[in-house]
């Protein structure tokens, strides 16, 4: 069926499957998840591949009633357009990255990969709906694991405080946002979440400016709080770093998108005048991401840590390109979150192998291992590379067009970012590449194994996506611009909105015989 | 050969060149790549790929520059970020300069891969070394021929990175790591600035594409408005991380740490002329009046282009004054191309008032020929005496190593200025530009030229005359014929490259139509500004008599250090820049990371996270209190309880 | 004639209030014997207030259950465990106290409620045939099912009170 | 003046009272209990004086189930009484403090 439905069901059934088989046939179980994973991916790139650029509106849809009762009536509706195709794409690799990577895990193997399962289902799902009350139901799915997978496979002695730390945070601040969306809901009486029926109803009858302005920072800082806005964000590192492998990479990579996801999908197309109003204010907390978090970062010793505040700077980023309300800077947005979502995967998949090798994840402890690892150190380089905003990856077109998009309105917000990005995020990634790879090597490490050949496909999938994103970031902008330019359609000045059409007509000229660029 | 005919003949040829343009620019990538996943472990095979790869560049590029015609081409380009209002794309700019520069870039390139397949014979990661070479060349590519300000910057941070992978390719040595650190992080400080400019005239202008925006100066100089300086600021802020001039020179020193073929290629012709050649041909900003933003009142009068001479010129001094004192040979070498480059984007700074930048892309020519060659002569020096570095250890080499020694000789007369070798009319074309500009840096030329002259002169002096200090001097031989043969055909452009009308071709570029001299080149320099000629020959010979008088007699320690006492303490230490840096900015960003962090720790996880779940145990032990167990207090709340229902009910 | 049967009204209540009180704070003694007998004195004046509502059945029901068997089986099990008078201890005085206040509270409450709301001057009507025969009918066609439950409730009560007080039971 | 139903139903209220004086402030369990049991006859007396003044006989046949009930809690309770007796070997109140958190 070429509904969306299709890519939250087959991890659904993955993990059915997964029950099915007797808990004691380990290699079976994973043969299983892996498969299972597999063709999740499959599909979501075939989706990604499907769907036609440039194009308004939605593909792939299907939409089903749910409950209609009285005011209240829910519809399983799910659609694909510039926003979520790429984050369905993503998840789908990092998802089928995250079942490869967790090949270490003994205890419970089979739980594991079921929570894994509805970890990816619910990422899925919450990407693909366009039911608010669906959204909220899938990304509560995904985060239930989460807690789960820390508290029992989890790494460090205070794992335990750390899963109740960040399940009761982010529970914290789903709350406000559902508070929000209830009290959005009430207001605007179009007796329906839908997010494509709401704004239907909204251009008709606009919610009144009042209501928008204490309305959309329950929202945004609800939902800020999921992707680790400054103030709310000391849940991330810790949870990170006791997480395991598979789940971190998929909290950090994934789920942490939904929270922005949601903001771009509901709060700043729906309430126009709360965006105006308030979105300043996220640019100002986004520079403490930027700053703040890339500062400590700088301090950290634990590589997860270093990786969990770094990508809090990145987030930075992505609050940066949703304040400046142009279409670039959306677009950028949407961008950097996919990269961000394949960085984060590929940087905690890669501590997660050096933990099984070197057993700690201390990194002033470690030395010279790229004589014993060729193969990890440079996936390592280029991961670290890739964080710091290096061309040729995905995230550096997006922190750029990022960059270009918020110039005009916030220049001194964008001057700190570059100063993060280019430089706070340079010097801490390098310092870790400096203690971990070079340098003379340690007495302590000397057996340490390169990565065996199956055990490379995880890295060498996500780096190719990474880099396939950032030579050719065609393939991904030309998909999201409509849907950005449908985000900020009520902020653009006519004189935007007009100049937005033309490019992608002069984009459509034949690109000159450039290798490696594959066709979109 | 004659313009007009070679005009016609490109126009038709078009598309040809625009194939040609991108396979010089794909090739290296590809066997960059190839050779990394395909043959790691073959090393021949490998480095032989790699090194075609370079060589057939070099010979397309050639083709090129006698094929294509004088005026500008643009490949069409393919749009890397099509979003609304942001056309950044990739695509090829071929005009005099980037036609010249690829010859640069693939001729030096091609030289130095095969010397070192000498050089790194018995390195293990032999294959890595070629492949990254590789990679480094295609960045360089990049930038040379790049049409938009956004690919000059993708570029600019690859030409970053592949010169950290470089630097650090000996990664088990301590020092080549923080090196190579050091130098990533320098160059990101200038890309940042680099940036900022970028955008700053991207929304100005509204275009990235550098034909267009020269196009919109043309039209309109006062485009940018008061913030035309700060732009040309920030742009240059690039440059001076690249080409490292003053405050982010630090890094070219300590890049030494990598292979020699490494220092040639990148820190030596290519990499560092990177910074010379942006500012070349983003020249129309500078020659453009400098505005400055309120904030920056008090540079009303002064432009941008005299702040860029100014640094380039106190580099320049700066350099040279170092490295008279330094012992280690690919030291002195990296602080005379400091200097030399200070001395380039002096001229740059100060063509900016003639309009004509032709000087700087000169001797960047010129110095990119001998400068190699220098290295590659030094590299063939450490590789005999079995990687030692320190000159005061070496000595009597030129009986032992003739080739190396003459080519260096060579380098050293050209690089000093002699008339007939190519250094002399470069320099002189700087010297003359200057004259006519300003004459304080005029004398800033003339005492560069001095020292320039001074340290190489000791350097060889030191080096290849006298007795063999060192163990390793005494059994060096020559070095194997892939090292030498490098040299011997450098040491042809580096002698000879100035009999080229290169200085006309290339003044063509910025004002064009206006042939300045034309006549006989041998001595051209002497007839058109006759001062500039004798003062830069005096200097040359000036030089070389201090140097003889001090180590003619072959000492076997320096005896300026001895004259020189504390100053020549600082010069060995390059005057503490170093120690200064440590001492501020990393402790500051450590400062600013440990706030930070207590920051997170206590304010907002403690106070905030702790605070709340604080109230929540409180109120949980308050509530506590009630459960006393007793079953009088449990009867007790519940008559309360029934009292409160029936009162409210009645009321 | 009226005055009679009021009068036998009032002396039955004061009674009944009086007994009340002294099993619940007997100023003499306090074993729990003395409060349970005037507790049995208090159930027989309720019998007697029944048959003033001339519900006769109930007091004889009254009589025979609830001061037959239930004070039995108290007495009995007091008299089993033969508690002494539990001597004067400190008592939470606060608690006390307190619980005093709201019973009078409650007490206040119920009583201006009640005066507050029915008309004094409203009089009992006559029932047309006897009490019980009417009650038994009732109570056998229209609440059969209450009344079944009810036999079996008393049944697990029984199995209950054994279960819980059997010895050997670990 | 002859006695109308707020005469009973003030007996039973005062009654009620009592019972829940006696559960509140004696110390002795059985002492408690008892005070339970005067709790409920109160109920069945004001239940009788409604039945009686509204000619409704449900109002007995209430009565006559609460006394079932009252018959089977007493059960009950005095079992529980007597175990917990034999497990603590007190039946005053303040001693029985395990619920205390």
């Amino acid at each position: 069926m070429d509904s969306l439905t299709s890519v939250i069901l087959t991890p659904v059934f993955t993990a059915v499957l997964l029950l099915l088989i007797p808990g004691n046939f380990r290699v079976v179980l994973r043969l299983a998840a892996i498969l299972g994973s597999a063709c999740t991916a499959w599909t979501a790139v075939s989706f990604f591949s499907r769907f036609h650029a440039g194009q308004e509106g939605l593909q792939f849809e299907s939409l089903v009633p749910w409950v209609t009762v009285g005011p209240l009536n829910l519809a399983y509706h799910v659609g694909a357009d510039g926003l979520n195709i790429g984050l369905i794409l993503v998840t789908g690799l990092v998802g089928f990255a995250a079942v490869l990577v967790s090949w270490n895990i003994e205890r419970h193997v089979k739980l594991f990969y079921v929570l894994l399962m509805s970890m990816i289902a619910g990422a899925m799902g919450a990407f693909a709906s366009l039911d608010l009350f669906f959204f909220y139901f899938f990304n509560e799915l995904a985060l239930v694991p989460t807690f789960i997978m820390i508290g029992v496979w989890g790494r460090g002695e205070d794992r335990n405080w750390a899963a109740f730390k960040i399940t009761l945070y982010l529970t914290l601040g789903a709350l406000t946002a559902l508070v929000g969306l209830v009290a959005f809901y009430v207001a605007a009486g179009a007796n329906s979440l839908d997010v494509i029926v709401l704004k239907a109803h909204l251009a008709a009858h606009p919610l009144s400016v009042s209501a928008q302005t204490w309305i959309f920072p329950l929202v945004v800082f609800g939902f800020a709080t999921l992707v680790g806005l400054f103030p709310f964000h000391s849940w991330a590192p810790v949870g990170y770093a006791a997480a395991p492998t598979a789940t971190a990479m998929m909290h950090a990579g994934i789920l942490k998108k939904a929270g922005l996801y949601a903001i771009l999908r509901m709060a700043v197309p729906l309430m126009p005048d709360g965006a105006h109003r308030w979105l300043p204010v996220v640019a100002v907390l986004a520079v403490g991401n930027l700053l703040h978090c890339a500062w400590v970062a700088l301090r950290q010793k634990d590589m997860n840590l270093l990786i969990g505040n770094s990508s809090l700077a990145h987030m930075g980023f992505a609050f940066l390109g949703i304040a400046s309300l142009t279409v670039i800077g959306v677009t950028g947005t949407v961008l950097v979150m996919v990269a961000h979502a394949l960085l984060a995967g590929l940087s905690f998949a890669l501590s997660g192998y050096l933990e099984t090798q070197t057993g700690t994840l201390d990194m002033t402890r470690m030395g010279g291992l790229l004589r014993k690892m060729p193969f990890y150190g440079t996936a390592l380089v280029m991961g670290f590379m890739a964080s710091c905003g290096l061309p040729g990856f995905a995230n550096f077109a997006g922190e750029a067009t990022v960059l270009f998009g918020s110039w005009k309105s916030l220049p001194w917000l964008v001057i700190i970012a570059a100063w993060s990005g280019l430089i706070i995020g340079a010097v801490a990634m390098l310092r870790a590449l400096r203690a971990v790879l070079q340098g003379p090597e340690k007495p302590e490490f000397s057996r340490v194994a390169d990565l065996g050949y199956w055990r490379r496909l995880p890295f060498v999938l996500l780096l190719s996506a990474m880099v396939l994103f950032g030579v050719a970031p065609g393939i991904l902008t030309s998909r999201i611009e409509p849907a950005a330019k449908a985000v900020v359609a009520a902020h653009l000045t006519p004189s935007q909105a007009g100049q937005a059409p033309a490019v992608p007509a002069a984009h459509a000229a034949p690109a000159a015989s450039a290798p490696g660029h594959s066709g979109h | 050969m004659e313009h007009a005919a070679v005009v016609q003949h490109a126009v038709e040829s078009g598309s040809k060149i625009q194939d040609l343009a991108w396979a010089i620019l794909i090739l290296p990538l590809v066997m960059a790549f190839g050779t990394a996943v395909l043959t790691p472990k073959n090393r021949t095979l490998s480095a032989a790929f790699n090194i075609s790869g370079v060589v057939v560049a070099f010979l397309l590029s050639f083709t090129l520059f006698c094929v294509y015609g004088g005026q500008s081409v643009d490949a069409t380009p393919f749009h890397w970020l099509p979003v609304a209002g942001l056309d950044a794309e990739i695509g090829l700019h071929l005009d005099a300069l980037s036609t010249l520069m690829l010859m640069v870039v693939t001729g030096v390139g091609s030289l130095v891969m095969i010397y070192s397949t000498g050089y790194m014979h018995e390195d293990r990661s032999y294959t890595r070394f070629f492949s990254t070479l590789s990679l480094f060349v295609f960045s360089m590519l990049g930038i040379v021929l790049a049409n938009n300000l956004l690919m000059l910057f993708v570029f600019w941070e690859l030409v970053g990175v592949s010169s950290y992978l470089l630097i650090g390719f000996w990664y088990e040595k301590p020092s080549a790591g923080d090196a190579s650190k050091k130098a990533f992080l320098t160059n990101r400080i200038g890309d940042f600035g680099f940036m900022l400019g970028i955008l700053a005239i991207w929304s100005l202008a509204g275009t990235l594409d550098i034909a267009a925006l020269k196009a919109k100066f043309v039209a309109n100089p006062a485009l940018l408005g008061p913030w035309a300086g700060l732009a040309g600021l920030l742009i240059f802020m690039g440059a001076m991380g690249k080409s490292a001039q003053f405050p982010l020179h630090v890094w070219l020193p300590d890049a030494m740490e990598g292979p020699t073929p490494v220092s040639a290629l990148i820190h030596a012709a290519t990499m560092v002329a990177a910074g010379v050649y942006m500012l070349c041909r983003l020249f129309f900003l500078y020659t453009a009046t400098a505005g400055w933003p309120a904030a920056l009142g008090f540079l009303d009068g002064v432009s941008a282009a005299t702040i860029i001479t100014c640094i380039g010129g106190f580099t320049a001094l700066f350099a040279a004054v170092i490295a008279v004192q330094q012992d280690d040979i690919k030291r002195i070498l990296a602080y005379s191309t400091l200097s030399q480059l200070g001395l380039m984007v002096m001229a740059v700074g100060l063509g900016a008032k003639t309009g004509d930048a032709s000087a700087s892309m000169y001797h960047l020519v010129t110095h990119a020929g001998f400068k190699a060659m220098l290295f590659l002569g030094a590299g063939s020096v450490i590789h005999a005496c079995h990687h030692e570095q320190d000159i005061w250890k070496m000595g009597g080499l030129r009986s032992k190593m003739p080739k190396t020694f003459w080519t260096f000789a060579l380098g050293t007369a050209a690089l000093a200025g002699l008339p007939p070798f190519s250094g002399f009319y470069s320099k002189d074309e700087i010297l003359a530009v200057a004259l006519e500009a300003n004459p304080i840096f005029f004398g800033v030329g003339v005492l560069v030229t001095v020292l320039t002259t001074f340290y190489m002169s000791r350097l060889v002096l030191v080096a290849f005359f006298g007795k063999p200090r060192g163990e390793g001097a005494d059994h060096a031989h020559e070095s194997p014929s892939s090292m030498t043969l490098p040299l011997l055909v450098l040491a042809v452009p580096s002698a000879f490259i100035a009999w080229l009308p290169l200085g006309e071709f290339l003044s063509g570029h910025f004002k064009p139509g206006h042939a300045t001299h034309g006549g006989d080149i041998l001595f051209g320099p002497f007839n058109h500004n006759p001062i500039a000629a004798v003062f830069g020959l005096g200097a040359v010979l000036f030089g070389f008599s201090l140097a003889y008088s001090l180590y003619g007699k072959a000492p076997t320690q320096d005896p300026l250090s001895a004259k020189l006492g504390l100053l020549s303490q600082a010069m060995r230490n390059r005057f503490y820049i170093d120690e200064i840096y440590d001492g501020i900015v990393v402790p500051l960003h450590n400062l600013l990371s440990q706030i930070a962090d207590a920051i997170d720790r206590w304010l907002i996880a403690g106070l905030a996270v702790r605070g709340l779940s604080g109230v929540v145990e409180i109120a949980g032990r308050a509530l506590r209190l009630v459960q006393t167990g007793s079953i009088q207090t449990y009867a007790f709340l519940f008559t309360a309880g029934v009292l409160l229902i029936v009162l409210l009910a009645l009321k | 004639m009226p005055q009679f049967t009021d009068l036998f009204f009032y002396a039955l209540a004061g009674l009944t209030l009086l007994f009340g009180f002294l099993t619940v704070l007997n100023p003499l003694s306090r074993s729990p014997v003395t409060s349970a007998m005037f507790l049995v004195l208090t159930i027989l004046c309720m019998a007697g207030l029944f048959v003033l509502l001339h519900a006769f059945f109930l007091a004889a029901v009254q009589i025979l259950v609830y001061a037959g068997a239930v004070m039995v089986v108290f007495l009995f099990v007091i008299m089993l465990l033969d508690l002494k008078a539990d001597q004067r201890r400190h008592f939470n005085k606060i608690a006390v106290g307190l619980g005093g206040l709201s019973t009078l509270a409650i007490a206040g409450t119920l009583v201006a409620s009640i005066v507050k709301t029915i008309p004094v001057s409203q009089t009992a009507g006559r029932l047309a045939e006897g009490e019980t025969k009417a009650l038994g009918r009732l109570l056998f066609e229209s609440h059969i099912l209450p009344f079944e439950i009810l036999s079996v409730l008393l049944l697990v009560a029984m199995v209950g009170a054994i279960l819980i007080t059997k010895k050997d039971l670990r | 003046m002859t006695p109308g139903l707020h005469h009973y139903l003030i007996v039973s209220a005062l009654l009620f009272s009592l019972g829940l004086l006696g559960v509140v402030a004696r110390r002795n369990l059985f002492v408690i209990f008892m005070g339970l049991e005067l709790m409920l006859n109160a109920s069945n007396l004001a239940l009788v004086a409604f039945s009686r003044y509204h000619n409704n006989l449900n109002g007995q046949v209430m009565v006559f189930f609460v006394i079932t009930v009252a018959a089977a809690e007493v059960a009950v309770g005095l079992a529980l009484l007597v175990a917990l007796y034999r497990k603590r070997q007190t039946a005053h109140v303040e001693d029985l403090t395990s619920l205390k958190l």
